[in-house]
């Protein structure tokens, strides 16, 4: 059969990783056609994607990730893989967070990918030593260490200039100051009371608190020059996913050495992952299907979790997998990620779309934005605005 | 070849009526002059005979088809523009030849064809340039090719040898004689140029605002001027034109006796109030009695002189051969026979007689 | 033309070819143009939201529109956006074209360079500006390492001034274009009536002023027309160049409605923006249309 | 951006991004044209930019024929509603293209060519009639009515006088439609990537591709080589149609 | 006002020559009148006058001042395009008044000069018309009315008066007398018209392929012609010219003895080989005895008639006032005074004597 595969991996490390896969396809027989739409985290893809099913001409996986995967189930296109997902005991191989966001009324729609954990702070040891700072857990730290940075000349805080980037940050610190179960009921279930609470008042605060500590030109800037500024020393941290390691060791740098990796503040014991995941679409040939159930499967298998995985920085989203060629960053992201998992602190990102629906997400990216870069908004108006923006359906 | 025949042709632009009713018949073969004021509709009625206008209301037949509305280039006419209207992008050879081209005229024949033309018109020398690098007189030249080339059932000429100098003017005058005597074509031909009219013209139209004036052969028209204006106009120096009053069976302008033969007195005898008495400059002749006057202006041609005198009757140009001996300020006396004179009731201005 | 004609002579005048060459872009722009316009509303009635629906919701999709505030920093920005970047491109570009009319040596090249920007693919052409603009990196860093250390220059980071910056891109990208248009048509004009004017005492710039530009009258109307339509159309630019940042603030209705329809799965939601949109529009251009085809007419 | 296309990868990270290279190198040129990764194949632009010319080339022309036979007709052929019609077709230059995507797809979906270079194509051509139109009627009204009413009394048709007698006077018209045309196709992004098939993408899209990187690290020289790729033909094309800028096409047509 | 002097001015296009070094010079307050055939250079030269084409070489003073390649806008010169060149996008008073606002005169007195000129060219109704929508003859009167408005240093007309009907014609010249008379602005005035050239030109320059033949007063160029080809060119019909061969002191054509008086005789004795004898049509007469020869043509102009015989000496024009009686092929006799032979060299087409 034939599987056309609509992603956005499309350079280095990400294209090796599909790569992977599709030779994996091509052994089993199949034909991979390849449809790479890079760009704005998807947008573009996205846009594709809607019209190629309007034109009722799917294709037969597409990158899609979170709500998404729900909205999309709900208009009755995706395809139901339970098959697959049972033969390969994808139920026990996956934390039930993960699996939830797989399944749309009780069936798999989905394959998952990788596991991002979005909650890193990335810091600079060299810049922290000519500061005599030392590298954060919580959020009062963070500040007197940016203090001690700023001191030395460093700007503290790199930041760029997208709103998932602001967003990013805004997570993180909502996750420090208020706690996983904060997060959900304000970010994920988006409680009404919640985020009229002082527990946001005060996340909107240390948010924009943050801001003092980055440099002007930031609007703009792509999140890897941000890191760039890291790597050079310019910079003493930045707060950003872990694909911010790619950057690093293309760098040449070491983890550990060079360049640390820690929980963002506060976070330690929390986990906001972003986890990529292919819905499988309704196709009629039935040799297709048979190609599209091969891909859910090798998708899910341990070797492709692995080279992909290496490769994009992220971890395997399956569990009780071999580590041993991960580097030390991976291996306490993994650790993590299965305590969290347990210990129910294991969260969606919002930033990255895995824990509102779309419309919702944009709308409180847009306020927060907003609060970020207009300096005369207060906190306040900010909450305000925020609880209004989190009704948007 | 075809006759033509214009009805009650009419045109308005938006409000203003240019045309008012034309009503023109020639014969096939037949070379037609059109004259008349600037702005009174001439270019006008061209471009409705050759189809690039509708007129308002009124028909155009050409031989027996009633054409009016049938396009352009199912009329099979040729046509010099006033404003010569030359393709930019050919070269003179290419718009001369364009016209064969889109009748389908074999390669061989058109060139043949433009050489013809080109010798005829003295531009041989140029066939190969863009309009853009002629003078004006070769651009007008070159607007002549166009329609020359072809055989058309009709040829409308708007003012085609206006640009040229008289030596060229007197040459494709004769060109253009010939080829009428040749081909026998239906014509129609727009002049400002009084020798033009008369030498080539079967029959001439005199138009003024948009009516036809005087219709008639060149000889009628120059001879026997319909109305004040036809006498007027055509003619230079222009007729002089005294007014007059009866008195008795003669007339008197300013105390003045005009003298008249008899079948003018008896042509007059139905006219009531002011009459007209006109006289052509070269009709006056100097002698030593006649009318007395005094030169006032002296403006010699080359082969005549015009002469003008002031009189009783008021001013006079006369028109005499060579050159003129006497100077501004000398008393002179003006003689002219009878026959000359026209005559038009002053209040139609309509001729008498 | 006159306007009493007999029907007759209408039919001898317009044969069916000219009508039958154009009707098929006639028809496509009907059914393309207008039945789109009418798609479009009508999905804007609707509850549209990932993929097109056509249940029927009524106005509330315009409710919504109404209250929204990024909506509204839109059209802010399209109205300052749109009258900075046509005003500055047509003026630049009549500039260039005007001085590239003066048989210089080297107009081939200046010509490619000042189109040039046109060509170049947004996500450079972003990047550059972005470099200039920063005030870390380019203009204004620049400026202080010459020593004009009080000079700054943070419009791009600064949300109430960024949409100047995106006019002043927008003005060089597509000021090239203008230049062309206008050239293509000052090079149609026949020469004699410059040198009347010459022999009049005019001096060149009033020899463009008064006879070359009015006499470009119809040209002026397409590159308007264009240069609007870039304008409301800006999308790339805005992507490459702040992404509609600082926050929204360089929102314009045309990323909104993407980002609306395809990235937020409101499709209704976009489509009553794209609905707004095109009656504003229409407001402008459809007077404008008129009284310049009227005049044409003539 | 040329500089930065010439250097290498450990200069671009190092240097500041004004310096000039120290040890210039094509190899980023080499690497964007014929092996770097745009989704799983690592061919290069080459195959993006032979799609792009497979498309822009007939787009181009259609649309450009098309907007000038309209704008014969609408300037020099009225008729009775002609302005109207004109004034309509013109409304179109103003429809924002999102909001043609989904319904274009639909409707090349039920005539079979979605996905395909003949459906891209005709999306193009169908978006740039009205623009095309504009430029050439607006240009034609200037063009001698005598013109016209010469050839036809010369015997020339519709057709002819087209071909003959307006064409030729429509060059720098012509000029600058084939490089509107052709810039908006060529750098077209959001049609190409919407109405094109998995294997006749264009060049935009490998270029977003290739320079579009979610979380993987940026290769500046490859990227700014590719970019450098994809605007060489537009380059092109301004120098090579940008001659045909001539000057006083209608000198000497008419007096007055 | 200032003198006009032209000195060795050459001007090609390409390889071509189309001003081979003229040398004209005329006072302040003159009105020079150039003629010749067309294409020979005459629009050329008054573009360079105007400063809008530059010579290849040569220099143009106007009153002291040299002005080469001074642009035009600051030559304070007005011009009639032979091409009209109006504007086409503004109203007849705008074209008028144009000249006038560039200048920087105020708005009142611009309305006046367009009133006074559109009085003078009768052109009153027209002047919220855009040229579009005017006749031939009407966009000249505009061309004419932009100049008129002016009151420069220098006139420049190419043929402005081509497209006007006689009797319009006649009252412009009349009107460009005037305003010359009245403000003696030097003028230049290129025309194919003979009666302009010699009723308005002080100076006359006949030019020829570039080079200036005869330049002196209409008188002169009239009945004292430089050159063979001076002498045909001007005069309509053309001069007669009969090639003859010496016979002692006398000169024979075909066997005919042609008639000299003693200057004549005398001014011969200086050249060899063949003379060129001409004769003006209008110094033929019909009489009993003379030169015998057939009717061939008779063409009727009104006035005159033109009247062509065939000769032993070769085919002669005459020109004869009113109507001419005989028939074509009757036998008549041609009569004529030696006193208007004019001699030519045959070898170098210059004057004898
Ligand atoms: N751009 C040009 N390139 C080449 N030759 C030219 C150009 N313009 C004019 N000529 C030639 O120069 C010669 C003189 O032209 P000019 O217009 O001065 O003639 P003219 O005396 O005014 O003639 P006319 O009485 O016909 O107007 C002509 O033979 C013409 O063909
Ligand atoms: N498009 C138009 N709109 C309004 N009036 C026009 C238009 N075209 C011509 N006219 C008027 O129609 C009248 C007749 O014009 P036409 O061109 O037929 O005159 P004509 O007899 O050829 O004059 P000329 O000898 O000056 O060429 C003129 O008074 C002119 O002003
Ligand atoms: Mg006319
Ligand atoms: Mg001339």
């Amino acid at each position: 059969g034939e599987v056309e595969v609509l992603h956005w991996w499309t350079s280095g490390g990400e294209a090796k990783a599909a790569s992977a896969l599709k030779a994996t396809l091509q052994a089993k027989g199949h034909t991979w056609k390849d449809f790479a739409v890079a760009g704005g985290g998807g947008d573009s893809a996205m846009t594709v994607l809607k019209s190629r099913v309007v034109s009722g001409n799917s294709p037969a996986a597409a990158q899609i990730k979170g709500p998404g995967l729900q909205e999309w189930a709900k208009e009755g296109v995706l395809a139901n893989i339970d098959g697959v997902a049972k033969a390969e005991k994808w139920d026990a191989v996956l934390p039930k967070v993960v699996s939830d966001v797989m399944k749309y009324k009780g069936n798999y729609i989905a394959a998952p990918v990788n596991v991002h954990r979005v909650n890193w702070l990335w810091a600079n040891p060299e810049a922290f030593k000519k500061a005599g700072a030392k590298v954060p857990t919580n959020w009062d730290e963070f500040f007197a260490a940016a203090d001690k940075l700023k001191a030395a000349g460093i700007i503290p805080v790199a930041h760029g200039g997208q709103n998932w980037q602001d967003f990013t940050t805004f997570e993180s610190v909502a996750l420090g100051v208020g706690g996983a179960d904060f997060y959900k009921k304000a970010l994920v279930q988006l409680d009404a009371g919640t985020i009229n609470g002082p527990v946001m008042l005060k996340v909107l605060e240390t948010f924009k608190k943050v801001k003092g500590y980055t440099d002007k030109n930031a609007p703009g800037r792509d999140w890897n020059l941000a890191t760039a500024m890291v790597i050079k020393g310019e910079a003493g941290m930045q707060l950003m996913g872990d694909w911010a390691k790619g950057e690093f060791i293309a760098a040449g740098k070491t983890p550990g050495k060079d360049f640390v990796c820690v929980a963002a503040p506060g976070t330690a014991k929390s986990f906001t992952f972003n986890v990529d995941s292919f819905a499988m679409f309704k196709l009629k040939n039935e040799a297709n299907v048979k190609a599209q159930n091969d891909l859910a499967a090798a998708i899910m298998a341990p070797e492709f979790q692995e080279t992909f995985n290496l490769n994009k920085g992220s971890i395997p989203v399956r569990l009780g997998m071999n580590l041993d060629k991960f580097d030390d960053c991976a291996k306490l992201s993994a650790k993590d990620f299965v305590d969290t998992a347990k210990a129910n602190s294991l969260v969606p990102s919002v930033a990255h779309g895995m824990a509102v629906p779309p419309a919702a997400e944009g709308a409180i990216k847009d306020v927060v934005s907003q609060f970020w870069n207009t300096d005369a908004m207060s906190a306040k108006d900010a909450q305000v605005k925020l609880a209004a923006a989190a009704k948007t359906k | 070849m075809g006759a033509l025949n214009i009805r009650n042709v009419r045109k308005s632009y938006g409000p203003t009526e240019i045309l008012k009713g034309i009503d023109i018949e020639i014969e096939a073969g037949e070379f037609l002059i059109l004259v008349g004021p600037s702005g009174c509709g001439k270019s006008t009625l061209l471009s409705m005979i050759a189809g690039l206008d509708v007129p308002t209301s009124g028909t155009i037949s050409i031989g027996e088809r009633d054409v009016t509305y049938l396009p352009s280039k199912d009329r099979d006419i040729a046509m010099v523009f006033q404003s010569y209207a030359l393709y930019p992008n050919m070269t003179v050879a290419e718009n001369i030849a364009f016209g064969l081209e889109m009748r389908k005229v074999p390669k061989a024949q058109r060139e043949e064809a433009v050489q013809r033309v080109a010798r005829m018109l003295q531009i041989g020398h140029l066939l190969e340039r863009k309009p853009g690098a002629l003078s004006g007189g070769q651009r007008q030249r070159v607007a002549m090719g166009r329609a020359l080339a072809r055989d058309p059932k009709l040829f409308l000429f708007d003012e085609p040898l206006s640009n040229l100098d008289a030596k060229l003017r007197v040459e494709m005058r004769a060109e253009i004689k010939l080829l009428h005597q040749r081909t026998k074509t239906t014509t129609v031909y727009v002049t400002h140029d009084q020798v033009e009219a008369m030498t080539l013209g079967d029959r001439i139209a005199v138009m003024k605002d948009g009516v036809v004036q005087q219709f008639g052969t060149p000889d009628d028209i120059y001879s026997r001027p319909a109305t004040k204006f036809v006498a007027e106009f055509i003619g230079s120096p222009a007729m002089n034109m005294v007014t007059a009053q009866r008195a008795g069976a003669g007339l008197v302008a300013h105390g003045v006796e005009l003298a008249l033969d008899d079948g003018q007195r008896s042509a007059l005898a139905g006219v009531r109030g002011e009459v007209i008495y006109g006289l052509r400059p070269e009709n006056l002749t100097f002698a030593d009695s006649g009318l007395p006057g005094t030169l006032v202006m002296i403006e010699p041609t080359g082969p005549e002189t015009y002469v003008s005198v002031d009189t009783a009757a008021g001013q006079m140009t006369a028109r005499v051969p060579g050159h003129f001996r006497q100077q501004v300020g000398e008393r002179v006396h003006l003689q002219w026979s009878p026959v000359h004179a026209h005559l038009f009731d002053a209040a139609s201005e309509k001729r008498v007689g | 033309m006159s306007t009493t004609a007999p029907p007759a002579a209408r039919a001898m005048r317009t044969p069916w070819l000219p009508k039958l060459v154009v009707a098929p872009s006639f028809a496509l722009s009907l059914f393309f143009i207008y039945g789109l316009i009418l798609w479009n509303g009508y999905l804007s009635l609707s509850a549209s939201r990932l993929l097109p629906n056509y249940e029927f919701v009524g106005i509330e999709q315009y409710l919504l529109l109404w209250e929204s505030e990024r909506f509204r920093v839109a059209l802010t920005n399209m109205a300052i956006f749109g009258f900075l970047f046509i005003g500055g491109a047509l003026a630049v570009g009549l500039l260039l074209a005007v001085l590239l009319d003066q048989k210089i040596r080297a107009e081939g090249v200046l010509r490619t360079v000042y189109l040039y920007p046109m060509a170049i693919s947004f996500i450079v052409t972003g990047t550059a500006w972005k470099w200039i603009l920063n005030p870390g990196l380019g203009l204004e860093h620049l400026m202080q390492q010459w020593g004009f250390t009080g000079f700054t220059f943070d419009w791009l980071v600064n949300p109430d001034k960024a949409i100047y910056c995106v006019a002043i891109a927008g003005v060089w990208q597509s000021a090239g274009f203008v230049m062309a248009l206008f050239l293509a048509a000052l090079r149609g004009i026949d020469d004699s009536i410059i040198k009347a004017a010459q022999v009049d005492g005019a001096s060149l710039p009033r020899i463009y002023w008064r006879i070359v530009l009015p006499s470009l009258r119809p040209v002026f109307f397409s590159t308007l027309m264009v240069v609007s339509h870039l304008a409301i159309k800006s999308f790339d630019l805005v992507m490459a160049l702040t992404n509609g940042g600082p926050g929204f603030a360089t929102d314009l209705p045309a990323t909104f409605m993407y980002t609306m329809a395809f990235t937020r799965g409101q499709i209704g939601q976009g489509a009553a923006a794209a609905t707004v949109m095109l009656m504003l529009v229409a407001a402008i251009v459809v007077p404008y249309l008129y009284s310049e085809l009227r005049s044409n007419k003539k | 951006m040329l500089t930065t296309s010439l250097k290498d990868m450990d200069q671009v990270r190092a240097g500041s991004l004004l310096s000039l290279p120290t040890s210039p190198t094509l190899d980023a040129w080499r690497k964007a044209w014929s092996s770097a990764c745009t989704g799983t194949d690592c061919g290069g632009l080459q195959p993006f930019f032979w799609n792009s010319i497979l498309m822009a080339v007939p787009a181009v022309m259609i649309s450009t024929l098309i907007g000038s036979l309209n704008g014969y007709v609408l300037s020099k052929w009225k008729f009775k509603g002609s302005e109207l019609m004109f004034a309509l077709m013109l409304f179109g230059v103003f429809m924002p293209m999102q909001v043609v995507l989904l319904p274009m797809s639909q409707v090349l979906g039920w005539f079979g060519i979605a996905s395909s270079l003949t459906g891209l194509i005709t999306v193009h051509v169908i978006a740039g009639i009205p623009s095309t139109t504009l430029f050439f009627r607006n240009y034609y009204i200037g063009l001698p009515d005598e013109l016209i009413k010469a050839a036809t009394l010369d015997g020339a048709g519709f057709w002819q006088i087209f071909r003959r007698i307006v064409l030729p006077l429509s060059v720098p018209i012509m000029v600058v439609t084939l490089i509107w045309q052709f810039t908006n196709i060529w750098n077209d992004f959001l049609y190409g990537v919407v109405f094109s098939g998995a294997d006749s993408k264009p060049i935009t899209v490998g270029l977003n591709n290739l320079a579009n990187t979610s979380s993987t690290v940026k290769e500046y020289n490859v990227d700014m080589a590719a970019a450098m790729i994809a605007a060489l033909p537009t380059l092109f094309v301004y120098v090579v149609a940008g001659k045909y800028f001539v000057r006083g096409l209608t000198a000497g047509a008419v007096k007055g």
